[in-house]
This record gives structure tokens, C-alpha cells and sequence, in this order.
């Protein structure tokens, strides 16, 4: 092996005049950065440092900071440092790149285009703290045709949810604090597709779970042991591919909830391989509806991609009382950084088509509609509600709430934050206690805010704001986009 | 309920305690022969090397007693009238009990040798010990110790440390005999050695000569301008004797530290108590089994029913900078032993298949916590966990089974790969 | 034990009436392809068909014990996690997929992508026995779990291409004969004796009792078993990248 | 009172030693200071591996067999239940370290005493382990004493 052509991409700065060699950054970092010598010096491995920040944030004196390697390549606008150095990794390992969490790119963030409305004098406004406001969201086929009588609804407290991430791909400890952060606020979470770990059962009833075309830890109890059932089919962060989780986070435990061996890669492909035309996917909507005897509204999420509408479509026809729709700034534990980066379309966009559709096929009722990747605060979610979804869905805010610092490690197995990782020295890193409080509190705080901008556009149930695109106005935006999305621009 | 208690250090102060813990109310009166409060005995020779001032080896202040409304009689017991319940002083009061406890403790062993009354020949043993020897010595005398015990150790630190060339004279093979093991032992010696005082193994007094000179069945003599003599204690229980009541070595108690009168207790050096390692009855002249049979025997003169499951040796000492901790069996001839060494410190576990029995440690303090415990609370662990916590003994390596017995502590993560 | 016939019956009122019928056993006569029959059922009810069974018979159940006098269509004990099922015919496509316990015994052919996602712990340990050939795709991403092809009364290739793609636990049995290039590259290849069949044997012996087959033309051919070689095929396929 | 420690929670980090030290010995909770200045001495310890790793705290034993077993009187316990050590009056003799169970009664060779957690009890306040434990490992107990 001759030496690698790549400089690191951290570089950490240890403050001597405040270190104490405590050794606190040595005993939390799990890439092995940090190491003291038998005198007590401290020494530093750039090459492996994440930028996690553990260390930084722990250390007792404040004497670490973590930067971006300072090292510019001769500026060009084409060939920039990322491109570069992503090609010496792939030249020196001969390996798709494979990263975590959500596209990062600069692609245009519709939702900072997307301004709110407020009322001033010709409808007055509404105070939350004094008046009723109303968050409460039901989820399912509302319809009133039908011969199977009323359909199962799923009863939120607030429009927000807990997006699927398996048991696996997080540690026991997320699902841990997403449950019970789910049941008091009244809402649900998703087990992803990884089955329902012992440790949780008592939070099915609160769980959306889900099966996709690996079928990890499915079986009967845990269709009956949940709320709603939520059929798989893409992702947001890597429509057209499915779910791999690297052997390294297939502990015992993961193994047992997913029936796998443990260590070995778990793949659960693109396809599911009963699932090849929407007849087929009606077919799996109805076995699942026999199955647990027409109680659970079934959920169908899809990748927003090129002709979401039309598939949204299908799906709704196929039978789904739920539609959930992942845009592509959607987190994942692990994809290549490809199809991360490039493929699948924004969910504002795909977001607005498909109410659209499904209105226009006058199938809107049909199904709810929920969004998810990429939503970051209230405002995302108000302004999603307003382009017409019932519900969103959250991961990565959740798990920012939960201490995430967005190394984009997840699939290495080695997160020092206790959240992507089935380590048991790293899960434990995380207290559920600690872990649901926050995750209570961000969205208590979200759902303030909510109110306070839903009071101030005079509106005092979310119900009345949901696809009601004229609390919305365009900025910045071309007038194809302003159509695609259904919205004036400001001023008009 | 009126409670006398005849003695006045650990075990009273333990029964105080213990009365107290139950009836706030009932009269408690002390005699105290020695007229010195409660101090602690073990503290002499801290009083001898530094000098402390007297209420620094007190081990409960008049403030204690006061608070617990507990009365002092500066008087010697003479009698006890078991039929009348009460109890004669030297100056002529007769104190009347409900329940009594005898917590005299103990008196130096003296050997029977012509010439030991000398003036330059002590015990060293009480407060009015030490006073006496801290108005005789002048540095640079030559002392001698008879007697390699915790007391005879002390003793040889606080005169090395005012001066005086120190010897120790022991008649077993090694000394701290009932606290070392051979192993041990060597290290010690060693240490002790160095630090300058000089032992002396395998010698038994013989004769006090004139002029300070000792002779010994060896036929060594060495000259001594001090002798003490630390040989030991037996039980102060010739009141016990005289009233009746039933005593071998010790007085003789029940599970309630109640002697063969059911409203006489005792407690401290003066009983004998159960060792829980033999299940035999035996003399355990030590502070904290002191303190906690008189704590026991309070509560049980106060009617509460605790029954005292008894004790194990148990010592821990430093001497010249050197911490001796050991507990367990006196002897070490039948177990299992595991050595570690590492520069200054030591430490030999005796097991028996599962369970240890002894250890001796120098220099490695931190870990008789636990160790003791494994030994009085009989805890099993594996030999092989004990094998592994000896290739690098700590707080940390110790058996980890040993933290899931104890109680209280952590559980073992239950969330394992 | 009742007895109904089903000609008249859409699929969900035969659903309907299975339900109904208390009785632990229950003959279905004049099956006709109706779906979704035994889906999540977790009883340990007998079901006996006479007909075609249709799509995703016995699909999510734990527990029943089904045997078709016929044929079945696609997903045949699609994910069940425990129970049998004994299928006097052939079976379609994706049977077994993704079956975490229980067994499936069928006297014919299977479709493509039998046993697929296949799945064992402890012991969950589901099996497949199919009496004749398979399609292509036999035991794709399998990860436990044991599926046993005999080849009996079949003039076709044993098992269809890329069979065992992706495969990382569990075994695949194949008696006698089969195109070696359609096995998936990642595939260690045993030929067993007779003493060595101990693990199926039990497997062999129902076969051949259920389907009245002898036993000893079963085993007087070889069995080559399919296991994987290394369980981590795709490790090496990504690169994690600092950027 | 008393601190526990949940080991299912710890993450052997050793903030509690750290910022136990820096809060005892007239350091004031000010950690820079008091390990670039001095060599301050944390009370409680850190123990195990990061698998099973918890803080060796204090349990503040009702019937504490070191207080009871001190020979010098040092080893007390103030009315609201704290053990902590009359520096003073400690001889060094360590027999309250042969007598904690937990071995976290532990020698201060330096000084020939013993050191142990006295719950901050010179500080106001929660203790300075539990006040600085990241992940709520450590909780701090209060508990009846009972009053006689």
C-alpha cells in the first residue's frame, strides 16, 4: 500500500494552555482519534476524526475544536474539493461511496421560498395563548363510499410524527425515546424495517410498523401489536435502491428482532419481490388488511421521484389509506452517496403535484397524505400542511433533538452519540430518559409555534389550513415553479 | 428502664447507640473506671509519637454523652449483685440496673518473669500507659518491644518516630503473626527494616538482667533502656467470674450478646464472639466487631430482638508508611494461595475453591473494602475470576460477580452484544 | 371436521365463513383461485383445500395446517412465521418469501424465486421441500432457513439461473443433478452421503409420507448442499468516505 | 442522600472524577484552575470498562459500618445522613477502607487520610457529579433519614 494521496478532512486543535489530559476525548471517541501516552501527553489521529464532535462537546475545559482540514485546492468552480477528494477515495479503494443522513446539497430549498401569510385588520387574527387551537389530525381513508363501513383512523394530537428508522440502523435507545416521546405527544413512531424489539413492546400501540421487501421481523404479532401498517417501497435518500444495513451494526439483537445472522449484511433489495405493478401492491394492501381484519390503516411510502403524481395515484387506487411521500433531502443510516445526492426530487414539489392529482382525480379522500425528508422546523411543516399534506414525518430533526451532530457516519456502526450504532458501550451513550424529553420538547416547542403562526393567519385548526395554498406566496421562484407548486408570488 | 454499662470506650459508646436508636427515653448511666472518657486505644501510640492533645483520641465527646443524656460515674465497679440487679462501686454507691452491660474489655497479657516490674519496663496498652512512657523516654535510647502485635508495632513506630533505636523481639517466625502471612511477612520486614528498626524473629524473653539487659532462650542478649511489653490481651472479666456468670477465655454470650443472666449483656474485648469463618467461639479483641456488639447489645437492652451473626479477624494498620490490611482465617496453612508482587505493594489471596478465606495486602489499602466483604459476607466467585483479578489487582479488575452479590451496586448491563 | 364447497364464493366471502366456521377442521371443496385464504390466521386450525389456492395463501400466519389437493397460486406462505403447508400440486412464483418458520411441502415445481428472504433464529427454522424442479431465483437474499429441491418425476433443469444470489445464511439442498452455472458465485457446493442427511431427513421422511413417495428412491441419489461462502458478499462493494 | 449510579446510563467518560475533584479542596468547580494550578483529588471513582462502567460513589450507609468502625472518631455523619471525613481528626489507619463493601472509601496517601464523597456538602447545591453528568447517569437521591 503506498501512501494515501488524501490529506484528512478534520483537523482538531487542542488548546495545551487548557487541556488537562483528563482523557475524557480518548475514553468517548470511538474512532480511536484521541490517544494518551503512558506520560499523559495527548496525541491526536486526524485521518479517523469524523467530526462528531463528542470530544468537543464533553471536554471539561473546552480545549478542543474541530475544523475543516485547511487545505485549498486551486479554486475551481467545476472541479471543486469534494469532487477531488471523492475520487482519490474511490481510486484508492475501488468502492461506491457510501454515506449517511441527507443530501446535502445547495439544489434549491423550495421551503425558504415559500412564505406565510398573516392577517391584519379585515380578519383578525388569533391569539393561542387565550383561544382553542386545534392540531388534532386523523390519518386514513375518509372517504364516504365503501362497503366495509368506517375505516380505521389513526388519531394525532399534532401533525408530526416519528419517520421510520429500523432498530439497526438506530440504537434501541432512539426507538426507545421516539416511543415514548410518541406517546406522550400523542402521536406515533415507526419502527422502520427491523422489526419490533422485545424492549418495546409495550410501545406498539403507538407504532407504525413497517415491513418492506426484506420482511425483517414481520410476523403476526407485530402487525397486531401496532397502530398502522406501513409498506416500504423507496426512500427519499435513495429512491430506486433498497435498504442495506452493514454487517457491522448487526449485533445479537439485531440479529434476533431481524432473523438474520448476525454480522452479515442485511438487505432487503428495491423491489419487493411480490410486489411488480400496482395490482400487486394492491394485493399485499389487501393480505395485510385480512391479515389484521381490516383494523390498521395501511401506509404506502414511496420516494418523491420523476412522476410521483401518477404513482401516488396508483397507490391511493391500490388501496393505501395512507400516502407517504419522501423527498430527496431525506435522512438514511446508510446510501451511496450517488443516488443520495442525485436522485428523486424535492417534496414540496412532489408534495403539491400529487394533492393536486389526487384532488383533481377526486381520490383525495381516499387517502391522507403525509410528507417527510427534510423537514427542519415549524415552518417546513406549516408550509407542507398548507401545500396540502395532513401530517409530516421527522427523523433528522429528531435525532439532532437526540444529540446527533450530523457526521454523516451513520453506517459505520461506531456513532459517538449512541444514536447509529448498535454497540452496546455507544447505545447506552443515549438515555432514553434524556433522549425522549428532548425529543417532547422540540416538538412542543414546534407545536407553539405552529400555533402562534396559525393564530396569526386567523386560522385555529390545522384541519382548515391543510392544502389551503393561499396562506402560501412564492419568493424568489420562476413562474413554472410557482405553477408546479400552486402558489402566487409575492405581492400577488 | 434504667441501663448501666461498666466500661467506657467502644462497646459503651456502641451501646449508647444502640439504646438510644430504640429507647430515647430509659436512664443510662456509665462507669468508668479508668476516669478517662471514651477514647480509643489503638490512637495511644498516635498520642505518644506526636504528641496529640488528649480530646484527639477521644473517640465520643462529652458532647456525645451529653446529648444522649448518658450519666458518667468516675468509679471502678466492684461487684455485681445479680439478685438485687444493681451494681457496687469502689466509693461505696450502689447502682441499680434493669439491664446491664459488661464492656470492660481487656488487660495486657503479662508474662511471668522475675524482674518485670522495673520501672523502665511498660505496657503499653492506655492512655496513663502512654503518659507514663511519654515522661520516660529521651531520644537516642535504646528500646525493645516484646511482641510483633498491632500494639508492639505501633509502639516500635511512635518511639522510632521520637528517636529512640527501636527492636522488635518476636517468638513466632514472623511477625504481625496473626496479621501476615510467611509471604507477607518477608516484605514487611524488609520495609520495616530500611526504615530502621530492628527485628528480631524467633526469640522468646527469657530474663530481665540488671543493668537493662534481656536475655533470651536463644541466648541472645540485647540491652534495653525501655522495655515495653506488648505480649497481648485477655478479657477483663473477673466481675463476671465473681457474680457467676458463665466465662471460658471470654464471658460467654448468646446470638444477643446476653450472657447466662438474661439482664447482664456484654460486649468488646471482654466477650467472646462467633467467628463466622470456624463457627467457633473466640477471643476478637478488635475496635469495629467492639463497636458493633455493643451497637447490637444496646439494641437488644433496649428489647429490640437483633440477633449478632458475629465476625472475622480483620485489621488494617500502617506502620512507618507501610498499610498492612488482612482479614479472615489466623491461619493460612489450608487454602489456595495467590501471590502478586509489584515494587512496594503485595497482596496474597487464600481461597478455597470458591470462596476466599485470608488476604494479606501491603501498600494496596483500596481494595480490603471489598476483599473483607467477599470474606465476612462469604460471597462465591470463581477461582478463575479471582485468578484474573490477580494478574493486575484494582478496584477496577475486581471479580465482577463480587459487585453483583453485594448489593446495591450496578447491575451488569443487561443490554450486552 | 365441515365440509362447504367454494364455487359459489368471491374471495372475501370464503375469508368470511373460514372465520365463522368454529370447527377446528375445515374442507374446502371446488377452490378455485381465491386469495388471501389462512392470511395472518395464528391458530393451529386444518384446512384442507380441494382446488387451486389462490395468491398468498397462508401469507403472515402462525400456525395453520393447510393441505391443497391442487395447486397453488403466487406468495404461498408469503412471510408465515409458523405452520404447514402441504401442496398436492405445483406452487407459483415467491413462495416462501421471506417465511420465518413452518413448512412448505410441494409435490410439484415452484415458480420463480422460491424462498427468497428466507429467515431462521433459534428455533425458527422454516424449510421448504419442493418435489420436483424450482425457477430461477431459489433462495435469493436468503438468510436462514433450509429449502430442499428433489427433482422427482421432472425432466427440467433442477433449479432455475441465479439461484442463491445474495444469499447469507441457511442452506440450499439439491438432489442429484443441476446446472452448476446457475448458481450464484458466492456458494460453497457439498456432496452429502447418506449419514450426512441426518439434518433434512426428517424433512425427506413427511415428503415421502405425505406425497406416498418411497423413501429410498429418494436418498438413493445425491444431495449437493448449497451453503454460503462468505456471509458478507457486499462488504467490500462501499467505500465509507470522509469528505 | 445519596448519588446513584446507573451503569446502564454511564458512559465511562469520567466528567463525575473530573469535575469532583475541581469542586473539593477550595477549587470551587473551576476545573482549568484547579488542574492546571494544583492536583486536585477526585472523591468518588470512576470504575470498570466502558461496557460496565459506573461511578464507586458513596451509598451514605444508614448503619455505615466506616463510621462506625473509625477509631479516631473521624469518620461521622452530619444530621442530614452525609458520611464525610473530620480531615482533623483522621489518623490514616484505614480501617474505614477495610470495612466499605464498595471500596470507595479510599486512602489520600499524600496526606495520610482517607478521602470520600461528602456529597459536595460545603457547596450549595446538587452535587457536582451528578450536576455535570452528560447523560443522567448519576442521580441523586433524597431519601428520609431517619431523624434519631
Amino acid at each position: 500500500m503506498a501512501r494515501s494521496i488524501m490529506t484528512p478532512a478534520f483537523k482538531i486543535e487542542r488548546d495545551e494552555d487548557r487541556c488537562i489530559q483528563c482523557g475524557v476525548c480518548v475514553r468517548q471517541c470511538a474512532n480511536d482519534v484521541h490517544h494518551q501516552d503512558e506520560d499523559g501527553w495527548m496525541w491526536v489521529d486526524d485521518e479517523k476524526c469524523v467530526a462528531c464532535q463528542r470530544c468537543a462537546v464533553l471536554c471539561p475545559t473546552r480545549a478542543l475544536s474541530i475544523k475543516e482540514y485547511p487545505i485549498d485546492f486551486r479554486s475551481n468552480q467545476h472541479w471543486t474539493s469534494p469532487t477531488i477528494r471523492e475520487i482519490y477515495a474511490q481510486a484508492e479503494s475501488g468502492g461506491v461511496l457510501l454515506t449517511g443522513m441527507g443530501n446535502p446539497r445547495s439544489y434549491k430549498n423550495f421551503f425558504d421560498h415559500l412564505l406565510l401569510n398573516a392577517s391584519q385588520v379585515t380578519n383578525p387574527s388569533i391569539d393561542p395563548l387565550r383561544e382553542p387551537m386545534e392540531l388534532t389530525t386523523y390519518l386514513g381513508n375518509k372517504s364516504q363510499n365503501g362497503s366495509e363501513g368506517e375505516k380505521p383512523q389513526l388519531e394525532l394530537d399534532i401533525p408530526i410524527m416519528f419517520s421510520a428508522m429500523s432498530f439497526g440502523s438506530v440504537s434501541i435507545n432512539v426507538q426507545k425515546s421516539l416511543a415514548a416521546a410518541a406517546r406522550e405527544l400523542g402521536t406515533f413512531w415507526n419502527t422502520g424495517e427491523g422489526g419490533l424489539h422485545s424492549d418495546l413492546l409495550g410501545y406498539g400501540k403507538g407504532a407504525i410498523v413497517q415491513i418492506a421487501s426484506g420482511r425483517f421481523g414481520v410476523h403476526p404479532d407485530y402487525l397486531e401489536n401496532s397502530a398502522a401498517i406501513e409498506i416500504k417501497i423507496g426512500q427519499g435518500a435513495k429512491p430506486g435502491i433498497g435498504g442495506h444495513l452493514p454487517g457491522e451494526k448487526v449485533s445479537q439483537e439485531v440479529s434476533r428482532a431481524r432473523m438474520i445472522p448476525a454480522w452479515s449484511d442485511a438487505i432487503s433489495p428495491a423491489p419487493h419481490h411480490d410486489i411488480y405493478s400496482i395490482e400487486d401492491l394492491a394485493q399485499l394492501i389487501e393480505t395485510l388488511k385480512v391479515a389484521t381484519r381490516y383494523r390498521k390503516p395501511i401506509a404506502v411510502k414511496v420516494a418523491a421521484v420523476h412522476n410521483i403524481s401518477a404513482i401516488a395515484s396508483g397507490v391511493v387506487r391500490a388501496g393505501a389509506d395512507i400516502l407517504v411521500i419522501d423527498g430527496f433531502r431525506g435522512g438514511t443510516g446508510a446510501a451511496p452517496m450517488r443516488i443520495r445526492d442525485n436522485v428523486g426530487i424535492p417534496i414540496e414539489m412532489a408534495l403539491a403535484q400529487v394533492d393536486s392529482r389526487l384532488r383533481d382525480e377526486g381520490i383525495r379522500s381516499q387517502a391522507s397524505l403525509v410528507v417527510t425528508g427534510g423537514i427542519r422546523n415549524s415552518a417546513d411543516v406549516l408550509k407542507s400542511i398548507a401545500l396540502g399534506a395532513d401530517a409530516v414525518y421527522i427523523a433528522t430533526a429528531a435525532l439532532l433533538a437526540l444529540g446527533c451532530h450530523m457526521c454523516q457516519m451513520c453506517f459505520t456502526g461506531k456513532c459517538n452519540w449512541g444514536i447509529a450504532t448498535t454497540r452496546a458501550d455507544l447505545t447506552k451513550r443515549l438515555n432514553p430518559i434524556i433522549g425522549s424529553r428532548h425529543a417532547i420538547n422540540l416538538l412542543t416547542a414546534w407545536s407553539h409555534e405552529i400555533k402562534e403562526m396559525m393564530g396569526g393567519m386567523g386560522i385555529n385548526a390545522v384541519e382548515s389550513l391543510r392544502g389551503n395554498r393561499l396562506m402560501l406566496r412564492g419568493i424568489g421562484l420562476t413562474r413554472e415553479e410557482l405553477d408546479l407548486l400552486g402558489v402566487k408570488p409575492a405581492g400577488e | 428502664m434504667r441501663y448501666v454499662i461498666i466500661g467506657s470506650c467502644i462497646a459503651a459508646m456502641g451501646a449508647v447507640e444502640g439504646i438510644r436508636s430504640i429507647d430515647k427515653k430509659g436512664l443510662i448511666t456509665i462507669i468508668d473506671g479508668e476516669q478517662r472518657g471514651a477514647y480509643t486505644r489503638p490512637l495511644i501510640s498516635y498520642f505518644l509519637a506526636k504528641p496529640y492533645k488528649f480530646k484527639d483520641i477521644r473517640y465520643r465527646s462529652p458532647e456525645f454523652l451529653a446529648a444522649n443524656g448518658v450519666e458518667v460515674i468516675n468509679a471502678m465497679a466492684e461487684q455485681i449483685n445479680r439478685t438485687d440487679k444493681q451494681v457496687v462501686l469502689n466509693d461505696g454507691q450502689i447502682i441499680p440496673y434493669d439491664h446491664l452491660l459488661i464492656a470492660t474489655g481487656a488487660y495486657p497479657v503479662m508474662p511471668d518473669i522475675a524482674g518485670i516490674e522495673k520501672s523502665w519496663i511498660k505496657t503499653f496498652y492506655t492512655q496513663a500507659d502512654a503518659e507514663s512512657l511519654n515522661a520516660l523516654l529521651a531520644e537516642g535510647q535504646e528500646a525493645v518491644i516484646i511482641g510483633s502485635g498491632l500494639i508492639g508495632m505501633k509502639a516500635a513506630e511512635a518511639l522510632w518516630q521520637r528517636g529512640l533505636k527501636v527492636s522488635i523481639v518476636e517468638k513466632d517466625a514472623y511477625m504481625l503473626p496473626r496479621v501476615l502471612s510467611s509471604g507477607s511477612a518477608v516484605i514487611l520486614n524488609s520495609l520495616i527494616n530500611g526504615a530502621g528498626i530492628n527485628i528480631r524473629c524467633a526469640e522468646e524473653l527469657t530474663a530481665v538482667l540488671p543493668d537493662h539487659q534481656l536475655e533470651f532462650a536463644s541466648g541472645m542478649k540485647l540491652h534495653a533502656d525501655l522495655l515495653i511489653l506488648a505480649l497481648g490481651t485477655r478479657p477483663r472479666s473477673e466481675l463476671a467470674v465473681a457474680c457467676g456468670i458463665k466465662v471460658n477465655k471470654g464471658i460467654v454470650v448468646n446470638n444477643y450478646l446476653q450472657t447466662s443472666d438474661e439482664n447482664i449483656f456484654a460486649a468488646g474485648d471482654v466477650i467472646e464472639t462467633r467467628n463466622i469463618l470456624t463457627g467457633e467461639n473466640e477471643i476478637m479483641a478488635l475496635l469495629p466487631q467492639a463497636h458493633k456488639e455493643g451497637f447490637l447489645a444496646g439494641c437488644n437492652m433496649a428489647g429490640h430482638k437483633i440477633a449478632y451473626t458475629g465476625g472475622i479477624f480483620q485489621n488494617s494498620v500502617n506502620i512507618m508508611g507501610v498499610s498492612i490490611c488482612s482479614a479472615g482465617s489466623l491461619s493460612d496453612a489450608a487454602y489456595t494461595s495467590l501471590i502478586w508482587k509489584q515494587d512496594e505493594k503485595y497482596l496474597e489471596l487464600f481461597l478455597d475453591g470458591s470462596y476466599l478465606y485470608k488476604y494479606t495486602a501491603i501498600n494496596l489499602p483500596e481494595l480490603s473494602g471489598p476483599l473483607t466483604a467477599a470474606i465476612e459476607r462469604r460471597i462465591m466467585i470463581e477461582e478463575t475470576a479471582w485468578r484474573t483479578f490477580m494478574a493486575a489487582p484494582s478496584l477496577s479488575t475486581i471479580p465482577p460477580a463480587y459487585w453483583h452479590k453485594i448489593g446495591d451496586i450496578p447491575r451488569a448491563n443487561t443490554w450486552n452484544q | 371436521m365441515t365440509i362447504f364447497s367454494a364455487v359459489d364464493y368471491e374471495d372475501h366471502e370464503l375469508l368470511q365463513i373460514l372465520d365463522e366456521t368454529p370447527q377446528e377442521e375445515i374442507e374446502v371443496r371446488d377452490l378455485n383461485g381465491q386469495r388471501y385464504i389462512a392470511c395472518g390466521w395464528k391458530n393451529s386450525k386444518k384446512l384442507i383445500l380441494r382446488g387451486t389456492a389462490g395468491n398468498n395463501l397462508g401469507a403472515f400466519a402462525e400456525g395453520p395446517q393447510i393441505v391443497v389437493y391442487g395447486n397453488g397460486q403466487e406468495g404461498v406462505a408469503n412471510t408465515m412465521s409458523d405452520g404447514q403447508i402441504v401442496l398436492h400440486g405445483r406452487v407459483g412464483d415467491i413462495a416462501g418469501y421471506g417465511m420465518r418458520g413452518g413448512s412448505l411441502f410441494v409435490k410439484g415445481n415452484a415458480g420463480y424465486r422460491l424462498g427468497i428472504h428466507m429467515k431462521a433464529y433459534q428455533d425458527k427454522n422454516p424449510v421448504i421441500v419442493v418435489g420436483s424442479s424450482a425457477g430461477a431465483f431459489a433462495g435469493e437474499y436468503m438468510a436462514g432457513g433450509t429449502i430442499i429441491v428433489l427433482g422427482l418425476d421432472s425432466n427440467r433443469d433442477l433449479i432455475g439461473p441465479y439461484c442463491g444470489t445474495g444469499m447469507y445464511g441457511g442452506a440450499i439442498y439439491l438432489r442429484g443433478n443441476f446446472p452448476e452455472h446457475n448458481l450464484a458465485a458466492n456458494l460453497s457446493q457439498e456432496i452429502l452421503s447418506i449419514h450426512e442427511l441426518s439434518d433434512i431427513m426428517p424433512y425427506l421422511e413427511a415428503f415421502a409420507q405425505y406425497f406416498e413417495y418411497p423413501l429410498e428412491n429418494i436418498l438413493e441419489t445425491p444431495f449437493t448442499r448449497l451453503k454460503v461462502l462468505v456471509d458478507r458478499p457486499f462488504a467490500h462493494l462501499y467505500t465509507g468516505f470522509v469528505s | 442522600m445519596k448519588v446513584v449510579a446507573l451503569p446502564e446510563y454511564c458512559l465511562g467518560c469520567g466528567l463525575c472524577e473530573i469535575y469532583c475533584a475541581a469542586q473539593h479542596d477550595g477549587w470551587n468547580g473551576n476545573v482549568l484552575k484547579a488542574f492546571k494550578k494544583g492536583k486536585p483529588v477526585n472523591r468518588s471513582q470512576l470504575m470498570g470498562s466502558s461496557q460496565w462502567c459506573w461511578l464507586n460513589t458513596c451509598m451514605h450507609c444508614t448503619d455505615a459500618p466506616c463510621v462506625n468502625g473509625c477509631i479516631s472518631g473521624a469518620m461521622q455523619r452530619d444530621p442530614d445522613g452525609t458520611v464525610y471525613v473530620d480531615t482533623e481528626r483522621c489518623v490514616g489507619c484505614f480501617t474505614c477502607v477495610m470495612l466499605c463493601p464498595y471500596g470507595h472509601v479510599r486512602p489520600w496517601q499524600e496526606k495520610h487520610q482517607v478521602i470520600k464523597c461528602d456529597l459536595c456538602r460545603d457547596q450549595k447545591g446538587i452535587p457536582a457529579c451528578v450536576a455535570n453528568c452528560p447523560n443522567g447517569a448519576l442521580q441523586l437521591l433524597v431519601e428520609e433519614v431517619d431523624a434519631g
